[in-house]
């Protein structure tokens, strides 16, 4: 039965914001193309393929799953999108193809629609993807070591293995390159003199460069610090996320990085830097944090709402980053491990960091004079 | 010093009994679904990990490998039966003083204390306790296996209630229907567990 | 091996006496009467009996002495089965249902709805009222057909719950959340049921609805046995007096007043007409 | 003090719509609709007949008790019938039908020459004000004569004006502020004696300059008044958020404004007050804005009491066809109705059409703590609003829905678009009635104890 009058009747507010969730998606996607155009100068068109493969297996795997769970298919706001290129972000770019969609479909079918969909779920989807590869197929996630020479060789070859179905072959291709990232050399770097000053070593400085322009190998969007940089400025610019996570995460990253003693190898040896005197800057435009700072932390469903807990959040993902870096004889990164440790503890900094609600204060204390 | 440390940081998170171990997920998924019982669970669990370790390394160094008894090799295959008799033995009492002296805490716990007996966890530390201890001397041993029920007894407190605060958050979640209650926890445990992944190495 | 049953016996042993003395010591009285009223109980935690679930009520009635025909979805069973635990005679409980007291010719909408799809969040205040002019009318957004724990009620293609009886148990949920309360539960003997709930005056009421009841009376001066009453331009069924004569049936010019058994009945053959049909 | 709360949003205020639009006479209709119910509190009591002869500012409803407020006829005429009209919230409310002589004639001994108000007493001056009808004119229409009886251990600090308008689109008060900053001045004196208040505050929102020149130059030597200009942030004026920017104290919650020593009226009620003081003068007028994109030439009028807002309309050039939402009140807190015939009331402080409406769908929450951090009650909505959807309203307390001052801030910034102020609005009606459930049930057991007894 069609309505008496055509006039549209709601409770107020009848104005809203101009961001909603679509646009939101759409801002983090465009800060995240930098950084993608570097990767693919950086690496070549495979890791473009790789991504191609993630975005791809993200957005079917989302139709797939609402279509099943009967709620509409909302592939258009883009979510799956950024959660398939925050996942390429931080996988090998020569990562074999099918790896790629493996965990596309594991974030967006396990990480996200086990719990709900989006909003619902407890970790980043792409994080718990990149764990989850890392422990079902670790020689794939830790030969992330492809520099600008390497571009263009393996992983094509790799796929034009498989895509002739020659599966056994895979086995016998060999995982050939090999060679320190950033963040491996960050985790263990060689000296020539046994009384190390980091800034004396050679090829700091020029690490450092390398890294923050984007020349050093690493997962596919780790690459370029500057790029990220600026994405992640864009999206506080336009007030997609807040300052408290970045700020906090790069502050103790640098603090404590500044700190902690870093190990380092004196022929064969593993010596420690001096107190206060860490590899600071590598810290920071090396490996995943920036992208952790700027991307991965500030995905709103798995962060703390408050701006205490946002806080707390960004400090938390610091010390684990660094705990790991440092002290860790497993992994040479540990943004990706410090985000999920962090997200499982979201629940709990929300349940305790809940704002003082208007005139309690003046509440407590009028009670507090009536006694 | 450093040891002990060591077996701290070891036990709470790098080796943590139930999300690295897989030890004890009976009452990690039975009982995590609210923080404050979750928090009663693993008090119960510490207090009697900690007197399991104790008990068990002192019936196992005094009388297993007393110097009198050694040649009867006890400690070869009556370790793992004598220590569950002198566990349900323990959780029996607990219970029983619970009921009567915290009623609203054993309304709480409910099924899952006498499931403390069947806890895989406490049976796990006392044998860890038993490879990693037996060669101290008696006093230093029993020290250690303490302060291991304490680690070990915390760790498992840390995963139920952060499994706890997680379960709060997804009551409230509009879960796929098959997912609801046990499928979901144990997906959030899967995933917890693979977060704690980033402690290995660090000892 | 001997030495082992011996260890293994003295062990056994000390620590029995142990847990001996514990239970004497910390002795508690428990009553297991409550886990064997739990058992008869259905187990549906719907709360109709008025306590917050299955176990708080069946610790009420074996602790504080509540009543044992409390449970609506277990009917007259549960309260045997509870009667024999306790000891005390049943009487049988009577079948209970809800009906919906609206006959839905009122729906016409007044604007286009935008919110939560819910029946309290479409009647809260700000709102303009409702959307359908009918201020007593059924929402149509089926918010009972939802809370129902027995899938008892279905939402029908005029936007109008129906009630399926053999599936509903009277627990009231329905009516507990319709902000108009229009399912009213009743025992199966309400065989005359007023369909409408406007309170309107007649002129207004014919406005809104065309099957409203406009308070005209006609029923009232019908009944022989004074069983029903114009109360706030609205008929209302005083049960204990009314003898199912029909009479008040056959007189309402809107036809909202029905005989449940006939309808019944009459939806029956009709879907039997239909399903035979269908097989020819 | 630096002026602002915690949280708030900044929409775009659309001022300029009818910020330039002096106040102009409506034209009175044949025939009014007054509805009984104009205020927060008890209905009040009509005691007309239909044929009855009236005269304007004749009291034709009177107030329903204490906190209620009587009803003036706003036109010379006649009673025509006694019906039923619809309210902006959507109730259906009992209303008098005027027929309209456009005589205009008084009622007796009102509408007198001005008259020295210093000579008069605290309790003449309120006794004025209520027999005058005056609510707040703000919008929550609140009786003004309860506010201005604070017990007397409460000792008034400051009397504030609130002048913030912070709604969009609405320029009443800033019209008013800018025409007639002397009567309010005056009114703002009378509530300070009132009350025994030493301080007056006039708070108005950056966003308004020329309001906030007239208004200084109006209180030029006088020294306890000041005029206080306001950061332009949502909610600002919200009373309790309205006092903390002005005196740096939080009312405390579940207290009302006199707890921190404050008395707020809206600079329309002042207005309302000089003339009920000076001129006797009941409340038969007021100002309204008529504006949005659905509206050709969007003006500010002075309109009498229980003119449809159609008649408005008309007069401005209401694009029916493109309109999707009509709203009585600002975008914010204002009630979107589907009739246009609705007549205007003593609360109404705009009418607007807006040409746009928001999605209709939303989606689950996304917990990106905007409306958290929005929120100037400090609460979480996000959290509101979820167990809400998931029909937990009775676990609603827990999380204070019941300090939520329904300001809109959290559905403003909600990038899911989730309604959470009906949700927190259904919560508090279902606690309400919950409460009445219990109420009675105590009730009916003492009763039954009465009984047995």
């Amino acid at each position: 039965m069609s309505p008496l009058t055509h006039f549209i009747v709601s409770t107020p507010p009848h104005i809203k914001s101009e961001q909603n969730i679509n646009s939101i998606m759409r801002w983090v996607c465009l800060a995240l193309a930098p950084a993608f155009c570097v990767s693919l100068y950086s690496f070549g068109w495979y890791a473009l393929f790789v991504t191609a493969v993630c975005v791809g297996a993200c957005i079917a795997t989302e139709a797939i799953c609402q279509r099943l769970r009967h709620v509409p298919v909302t592939i258009n706001d883009f979510s799956a999108v950024v959660t398939g290129l925050l996942l390429a972000a931080v996988i090998p770019p020569n990562v074999d193809w099918w790896v790629a969609a493996v965990g596309g479909i594991f974030a967006i079918a396990v990480g996200k629609h086990c719990f709900g969909g989006l909003g619902n779920n407890i970790w980043n989807p792409a994080l718990l993807a990149r764990a989850f590869l890392q422990v079902a197929v670790a020689s794939q996630m830790n030969s992330g070591a492809w520099g600008k020479l390497a571009q263009g060789t393996d992983g094509w070859t790799k796929l034009g293995h498989t895509l002739h179905g020659a599966f056994d072959q895979l086995a016998n291709t060999p995982d050939a390159v090999t060679g320190a990232t950033a963040m491996a050399q960050i985790s263990r770097p060689v000296a020539e003199t046994k009384d190390f000053v980091m800034q004396n070593i050679p090829g700091y400085w020029q690490l450092v460069k390398d890294s923050f322009w984007g020349y050093e190998g690493g997962s596919i969007a780790e690459v370029s610090a500057v790029m990220l940089l600026l994405g992640g400025l864009l999206l506080l610019w336009k007030k997609i996320i807040t300052w408290e996570i970045p700020v906090m995460y790069l502050g103790t990253v640098a603090l404590l990085g500044w700190i902690c003693p870093a190990p380092y190898l004196y022929q064969g040896e593993t010596l420690y830097t001096p107190l206060f005197s860490g590899p600071v800057l590598l810290h920071l435009v090396g490996g995943g944090v920036m992208i952790g700072a700027f991307f991965m932390a500030t995905d709103m469903v798995t962060t703390p709402m408050t701006k205490t807990g946002r806080i707390i959040f960004g400090i938390g993902c610091g010390v684990i980053t660094i705990m790991i870096r440092v002290y860790s004889s497993a992994y040479p990164e540990g943004v990706c491990y410090s985000i999920l440790l962090m997200n499982t503890c979201v629940p709990l900094i929300d349940a305790w960091t809940k704002p003082k609600k208007f005139g309690q204060h003046a509440a407590a204390s009028a009670n507090h004079a009536g006694k | 010093m450093k040891e002990y440390l060591t077996i701290m940081f070891g036990l709470v998170f790098v080796q943590n009994f139930i999300l690295s171990q897989f030890l004890g997920l009976c009452p990690f998924i039975g009982v995590s679904k609210n923080r404050s019982s979750a928090l009663g669970m693993g008090m119960a669990v510490i207090f009697v990990m900690v007197l399991a370790s104790v008990s068990t390394m002192a019936l196992y160094k005094g009388v297993f490998l007393n110097e009198t008894l050694i040649k009867y090799e006890m400690d070869k295959y009556l370790d793992i039966v004598s220590f569950i008799l002198m566990i349900a033995a323990l959780v029996q009492f607990v219970e029983i003083a619970m009921k009567k002296m915290a009623p609203a805490l054993y309304q709480t716990l409910g099924i899952f204390l006498p499931l403390i007996t069947t806890n895989c966890a406490i049976l796990g530390a006392t044998q860890m306790n038993v490879v990693k201890f037996s060669g101290l001397g008696f006093a230093e041993s029993l020290i250690k296996s303490a302060l291991l029920g304490v680690a070990g007894g915390i760790g498992f407190t840390l995963a139920l209630f952060l499994m706890a605060g997680i379960r709060e958050r997804l009551e409230n979640a509009p879960l796929p229907e098959s997912m609801k209650g046990v499928p979901i926890a144990f997906i959030a445990a899967s995933g917890m567990a693979l977060a704690f992944l980033g402690f290995q190495g660090i000892i | 091996m001997t030495v082992a049953i011996i260890a293994m016996a003295v062990l056994g042993a000390v620590l029995g006496l142990i847990l001996a003395y514990a239970s004497k010591k910390f002795h508690v009285e428990t009553d297991p009467r409550v886990d064997q009223v739990l058992e008869a109980l259905p187990g549906a935690n719907c709360g109709a009996c008025g306590y917050p679930g299955c176990s708080a009520y069946a610790e009420a009635v074996v602790l504080k002495g509540a009543p044992i025909n409390m449970c609506i979805p277990g009917a007259t069973g549960s309260a045997m089965a509870i009667g024999k635990i306790m000891g005390v005679e049943a009487t049988a409980t009577e079948p209970r249902f809800a009906m919906v007291s609206c006959n839905g010719d009122g729906v016409a909408q007044r604007f286009e709805y935008q919110g939560v799809k819910t029946c309290n969040a479409a009647s809260v205040m700000g709102l303009a009222g409702a959307f359908q002019n009918c201020p007593y009318g059924c929402l149509g957004l089926g918010s009972c057909a939802k809370a129902c724990p027995f899938g008892a009620i279905r939402m029908g293609e005029d936007n109008l719950p129906y009630v399926d009886e053999n599936l509903c148990t009277g627990c009231g949920k329905c009516a507990e959340v319709c902000p108009r309360k229009l399912p009213k539960v009743g025992p199966e003997s309400r065989v005359i049921f007023v369909r409408c709930n406007n309170k309107d005056r007649g002129a207004l009421a014919n406005k809104t609805c065309n099957h409203a009841c406009i308070g005209c009376g006609k029923c009232e001066r019908e009944c022989p046995f004074d069983a029903i009453h114009v109360i706030n331009n609205l008929a209302v069924i005083d049960y204990d007096k009314c003898k199912l004569c029909g009479k008040c049936v056959n007189v309402c010019p809107k036809n909202l007043i029905i005989n449940v058994r006939a309808e019944r009945k009459a939806r029956k053959t009709a879907r039997e007409e239909k399903a035979a049909e269908e097989t020819a | 003090m630096s002026g602002a709360f915690r949280g708030g949003t900044h929409p775009h205020d659309f001022k300029e719509f009818s910020r330039a639009a002096a106040i102009a006479n409506a034209p009175v209709p044949d025939e009014l609709v007054v509805p009984a119910v104009q205020h927060i509190g008890a209905p009040a009591k009509i005691c007309v007949k239909v044929g009855d002869i009236v005269k304007r500012g004749q009291v034709i409803a009177e107030a329903g008790g204490f906190v209620s407020a009587a009803v003036h006829s706003p036109v010379s005429g006649k009673v025509k019938r006694l019906d039923k009209t619809a309210h902006p919230m959507g109730m259906t409310v009992d209303a008098v039908i005027l027929e309209n002589d456009h005589n205009d004639e008084w009622a007796e001994g009102l509408n007198t020459e001005p008259i020295d108000w210093t000579t008069l007493t605290a309790e003449e001056m309120k006794k004025r004000i209520s027999a005058a009808g005056l609510v707040g004119m703000g919008g929550a229409t609140f009786p003004t004569h309860v506010k201005l009886s604070p017990p007397p251990e409460k000792k008034i600090e400051a009397v504030i004006l609130n002048g913030v308008e912070c709604e969009p689109f609405l320029t009443a008060d800033d019209r008013l502020m800018r025409e007639s900053p002397k009567t309010i001045v005056e009114g703002l004196r009378i509530v300070m004696k009132i009350v025994n208040a030493p301080r007056g505050i006039i708070g108005i929102e950056e966003n308004k300059p020329e309001a906030i020149a007239s208004m200084q130059q109006a209180v030029s030597g006088i020294n306890d008044i000041e005029v206080k200009p306001l950061p332009v942030m949502y909610p600002q004026g919200a009373e309790k958020q309205l006092i903390f920017a002005c005196l740096g104290k939080e009312v405390p919650s579940g207290g009302l404004p006199m707890d921190a020593g404050a008395v707020v009226q809206n600079v329309g009620t002042a207005n309302a007050i000089y003339e009920a003081v000076v001129l006797n003068r009941p409340l038969t007028e007021r100002i309204t804005s008529v504006t949005g994109p659905g509206i050709e030439r969007p003006g500010n009028y002075r309109v009498r009491l229980g003119t449809p807002a159609k008649v408005l309309l008309d007069l401005c050039g209401f694009k029916k066809g493109l309109t999707k939402k009509l709203i009585y009140g600002g975008p914010m807190m204002g009630a979107a109705h589907y009739d246009e015939t609705v007549p205007v009331n003593k609360g109404m402080s705009g009418i607007l059409a807006l040409t746009e409406a928001n999605e209709d769908d939303y989606r689950d929450c996304i917990r990106c703590g905007r409306c958290v951090d929005g929120c100037p009650a400090g609460l979480i909505p996000s959290e509101i609003s979820i167990l809400c959807e998931r029909v937990k309203y009775l676990d609603t307390p827990s999380v204070n829905v019941l300090d939520c001052i329904e300001c809109g801030v959290c559905t403003y910034v909600c990038p899911a678009r989730r309604p959470i102020v009906q949700w927190i609005k259904v919560a508090k009606s279902m606690l309400a009635a919950e409460r009445a459930r219990q109420q009675m049930k105590a009730k009916q057991e003492q009763e039954k104890k009465a009984a047995k007894a």
